[in-house]
């Protein structure tokens, strides 16, 4: 048994394979497959201050090895989670992150305060990335200014881990991961979707209602992996990888190439076992290669 | 826990151009499905066709530990499972969201299935027919060809009402047009009954066929719920029928699906709260069966 | 049969589907499956101004639905090419756009004085995208100010229809592309490919020998036609659009998109067949929905 | 004209764990197939795994109209294809390449096949048999079970030295060492029988094995040409061999390859010019056979 365990600046998980942000709900529909506290950590559904209903269907559209979706933030809302997933997930032992999404900058802050001393929680990972919303969303990660203020008010009302998830819809990623962690981010997570788009050739339309959406799944595993690759290189602070990971395999690519942990989001929908299973597998490739701890995998391609 | 079934395929054969069977040896499933579930089926082992398509449940066996699909062929996901050849293993995740209810006495019922839609009702006829229920069912397709399940509904001894668009089977158009003819023949034959036994009875009535007397109608008839799965415009109508008979319906949806287990908040659809406000619900863990009251059709 | 011409800004075609550049060679080997007439255009292998070597191996790697190169413009440069390959070229009666590129602004220019007047060239398309050389390649496209400059030079030089290949490794595609129309470019052509990597687990290294590379195939897909979608409406000039294109049914989502145009890359590597194969799908599903020409399906799907 | 051709799978067996055989029916394939040429076989009809995979032609037999690959599953792609049921249609682009070139007469040659190596050594035994030469075979292996060929090379009457790393079989070690050993014996039994030639003619020779002396022996035994195929550490030794022996080599490399036709640049290699200069070729199309003289080993 390698030793799993990993400290991201000081938040300390079990493993390092999480569930990403909105690929797991709140965790109760993957506990009928598993006992949820397994993964390293979860990084709950996306949260915005008030519930949110989300986009029109249809959300979801399938594209080579990847799929597109305009979930468009459907969420209980803060207080909810608050007051019925959080409990829940802690009685369950799950390592909970809250995934926190604002239109505007107050949103953020606002969100913070009522998350601080919320008990039990871990950390806080702050979309700054999502590509579904109108307002907000993606806009504050594309932008090096943007990302400085929200995670500079985020700062401000949070002494939890603070994550920022970056937006691979950019020009240089290291410049936003060097802007935000001059502010104050403990952890970068990265990659959210890339903003694509699928028509039906049969309607002649956009397949999304929203007409734009999120891809994810094995197809951006490159770009997600480059973008790791260069901001471990250019950013002192812990990367928590992501982007098309479904196997062991893939997870330790992203290690090597600077990640101290991964996330796993679309996998879980095709094998709603891949978490467990990539644990599994990232431990006995471990103990095959005689390393005793994840850790020592952490960045070996950069060397 | 909820799994992952690697099961045995007995039989993949095609019923009509396009249209296919499949039987699959999954006893764990079998022993625990109920009609209205549906199963997400893995296409293959790579990384493209990245997403498993989901199939309602058209056949559950519990003795044989078998289950069975009906699929139509309508891109490269069903298009390979066309392919697959018996002795083959498929992975199948289900049962999977909620099936339909009934209760366990006698009485009336009809089923409408368009399409695919027609593949739930199977497994749901055996049921109602068990339970001792009078089952009327209405089938409607694009052509004969892909109208399916005629021998088994005919021999679980469900009455049977066809139509297809093209006019090669039954009536010609869409199935909820004879199914609407039907509903009002049956509450206007219970209303004059009741008017019949009325005037009798030495009461007079107005003979104006409002929504409340059809409503009122119906009720004399037995015929206690609507079961319907197809195309969402054919569920709508359906939905529409349902209140204008005051006849519930349970209606199985669907929609584009990632998980398949309620974690994407993919599959939404608008659902009404008791107190009138919307939530948004999932098709695939909170459906893919609602009720018509409760559904918020939009536009 | 539907009428497949078409004229983009002066660039006429007997068909719109073109092979794009670098994955044609300069058409001699794919002219031993079919005559390569019959592709819309060819997009010839980027020339430099000297005869380039490339990148050492490895150069490509398999990733999911897609693959990675590092070439490095390996080509016998741009003298050799009008010596050699050119006549070759439209000695099979070949429609040639020069793909050109640049170290530096000076190289774009040398280039295209050289290639003006070459008789019987149809257009030169400019890389400003390419992400495996070390100086100038995808820098030039990633920075709208330089982007003009360049597209400034070349159009001092030439009296070509002029292409502009922008790269999608940027936050937004429509500012490059409004630059570079600004400056008197006739077409755009999009995408590049997305900046990739891959690491081999068993050695722990990067698996290209330049470290990082291109990812193009039908995992891009999503994000080409997302980028064509939002350039076709920020522009008023024709399109070219690529990326993942392998299929009738992919080249009708580009056009529909808005573009007057595609360019089949890897797919050829797949099935030599594929553009062949492609021109004839296309042509039969127009005439099964009764639609006269190519060009009444462009922008279908911005309405 | 070049053609993709939809092969039938005839054979499909393992010969050893994770070591398969494979017969395609690919009559025009292989009536116009060399030895040392290959294929690139398509493996699904999805987009993952996107590429064609290359393999070495492991036999042509133009008169059954088959072809066969020997392949190792070391990924995916080879695992899907050891399912390969027989009697399904493979997708296979070839013959790709040059092949080895030899000319109709007798005379002596080496063949060295490291690992996987040896497969299109065993199309070339059989051609130079059939030209009337006189073939030395070394094969060379991690594992006894992984050496493959041996009854084949044996029926043709090609002499055999095998060499395994684990010393399951042959040699213990590589493949290279048993080969030096053999050069240098024959050259040094002909230097000794010239020497030996010259001083009962008279003539006093000092026993110093200069490098010129061997590559002087070395033509005097016969052997005319060596073929190797294998890893490219290996034919890195083997090209060293040759120079040093005076013993011309043609070597068959293998490169990550996405056309495998010579469009895309992504199997380079550097070659030198007669002038010295070097010059970036294509492993696909302008090898996969080099000389030894002519490659460029850089490091
Ligand atoms: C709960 C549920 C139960 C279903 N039951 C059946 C059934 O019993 N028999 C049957 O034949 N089909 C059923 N379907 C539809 C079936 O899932 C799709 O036909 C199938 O996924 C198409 O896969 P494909 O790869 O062949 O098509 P694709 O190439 O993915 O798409 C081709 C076309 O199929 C349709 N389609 C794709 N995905 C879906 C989807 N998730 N839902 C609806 N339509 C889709 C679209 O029109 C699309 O253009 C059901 C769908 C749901 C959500
Ligand atoms: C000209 C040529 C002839 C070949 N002949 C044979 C043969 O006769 N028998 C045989 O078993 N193999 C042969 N190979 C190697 C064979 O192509 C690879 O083993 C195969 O492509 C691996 O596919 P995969 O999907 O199983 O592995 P992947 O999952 O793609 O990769 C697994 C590993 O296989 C190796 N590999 C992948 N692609 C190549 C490649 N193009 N060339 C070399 N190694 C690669 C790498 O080490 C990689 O890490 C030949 C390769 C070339 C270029
Ligand atoms: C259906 C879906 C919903 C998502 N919702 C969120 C979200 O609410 N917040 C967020 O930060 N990321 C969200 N993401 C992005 C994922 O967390 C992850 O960054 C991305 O999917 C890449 O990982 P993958 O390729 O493993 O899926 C969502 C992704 C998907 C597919
Ligand atoms: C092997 C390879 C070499 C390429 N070389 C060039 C090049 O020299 N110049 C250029 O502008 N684009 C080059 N490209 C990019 C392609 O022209 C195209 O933009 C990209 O591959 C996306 O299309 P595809 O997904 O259909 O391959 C190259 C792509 C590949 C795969
Ligand atoms: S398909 Fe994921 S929530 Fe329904
Ligand atoms: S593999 Fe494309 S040139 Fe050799």
């Amino acid at each position: 048994m390698a030793d799993l365990h990993v400290n991201l600046a000081g938040l300390q998980l079990s493993n390092p394979v999480l569930a990403a942000s909105g690929c797991f709900g709140f965790g109760r529909e993957y506990n009928e497959f598993y006992p949820i506290r397994q993964a390293g950590g979860i990084m709950v559904k996306g949260l915005t201050l008030e519930p949110c209903a989300g986009n029109p269907t249809p959300r979801i559209a399938e594209t080579p090895a990847g799929m597109l979706n305009s979930i468009g933030l459907q969420n209980p809302g803060v207080d909810a989670f608050l007051s019925n997933e959080l409990p829940w997930l802690l009685s369950q032992e799950a390592a909970v992150i809250a995934n926190i999404n604002g239109h505007a900058l107050e949103d953020f802050e606002e969100i913070a305060r009522r998350l601080q001393g919320a008990p039990g929680l871990k950390a806080i990972e702050v979309n700054i990335s999502c590509p579904n919303v109108s307002h907000g969303g993606m806009f504050f990660g594309t932008d090096p200014a943007m990302a400085s203020e929200v995670t500079r008010r985020v700062r401000k009302h949070t002494s939890l881990p603070l994550i920022i998830k970056l937006s691979p819809n950019v020009t240089d990623i290291t410049e936003i991961a060097r802007a935000v962690v001059s502010e104050g981010a403990d952890i970068l997570s990265l990659i959210n979707t890339l903003l694509g788009m699928a028509i039906d050739v049969k309607t002649r339309k956009p397949l999304l209602a929203r007409k734009v959406g999120g891809l994810s799944g094995p197809a951006v595993k490159p770009v997600a992996l480059r973008m790791v690759w260069q901001t471990a290189q250019a950013v002192d602070v812990p990367i928590i990888g992501m982007g098309g990971i479904s196997s062991a395999q893939d997870a330790l690519e992203f290690l090597m190439a600077g990640a101290s942990a991964v996330a796993v989001g679309c996998a879980s929908f095709v094998d709603p076992l891949a978490i467990p299973r990539i644990i599994g597998d990232l431990n006995a490739w471990l103990d095959r290669e005689g390393f005793a701890g994840v850790r020592d995998v952490v960045g070996l391609a950069l060397r | 826990m909820k799994a992952i079934h690697q099961a045995s395929l007995l039989k993949n054969r095609a019923l009509a151009p396009q249209l296919y069977e499949m039987e699959l040896l999954a006893p764990q499933m079998a022993s625990v499905s109920k009609p209205g579930q549906f199963v997400m089926v893995r296409i293959g082992e790579n990384q493209d066709p990245l997403l498993r398509r989901p199939f309602g449940l058209a056949g559950i066996d519990p003795e044989s530990g078998r289950i069975r699909l009906v699929y139509q062929v309508v891109g490269r996901g069903t298009d390979q499972m066309s392919h697959w050849r018996t002795g083959r293993t498929v992975d199948v995740l289900g049962p999977l969201g909620n099936g339909f209810t009934w209760t366990e006495d006698p009485g009336r019922v009809i089923l409408a299935g368009g399409g695919l839609g027609i593949a739930p009702l199977l497994p749901l006829a055996q049921a109602l027919r068990s339970a001792g229920k009078e089952v009327t069912v209405f089938l409607g397709s694009r052509t004969e060809s892909l109208l399916f399940g005629i021998p088994e509904f005919s021999e679980l001894g469900c009455e049977l009402q066809l139509a297809t668009e093209d006019g090669s089977q039954g009536f010609k158009g869409f199935l909820t047009t004879p199914l609407e003819h039907f509903l009002c023949a049956q509450a206007l034959d219970a209303v004059f009954l009741k008017a019949k036994e009325a005037s009798e009875a030495g009461a007079g009535h107005a003979h104006v066929h409002t929504h409340a007397m059809l409503r009122e109608g119906m009720k004399e008839t037995g015929f206690h719920q609507l079961y319907a799965c197809g195309p969402s415009p054919f569920l709508k109508v359906i939905g529409n029928l349902s209140s204008r008979y005051g006849l519930p319906a349970q209606l199985s949806f669907e929609e584009r699906m990632a998980c398949g287990v309620g974690a994407c908040m993919g599959c939404a659809i608008q659902i009404k709260n008791p107190d009138g406000t919307l939530k948004t619900s999932r098709v695939c863990s909170d459906g893919p069966v609602f009720t018509g009251e409760e559904v918020h059709w939009n536009g």
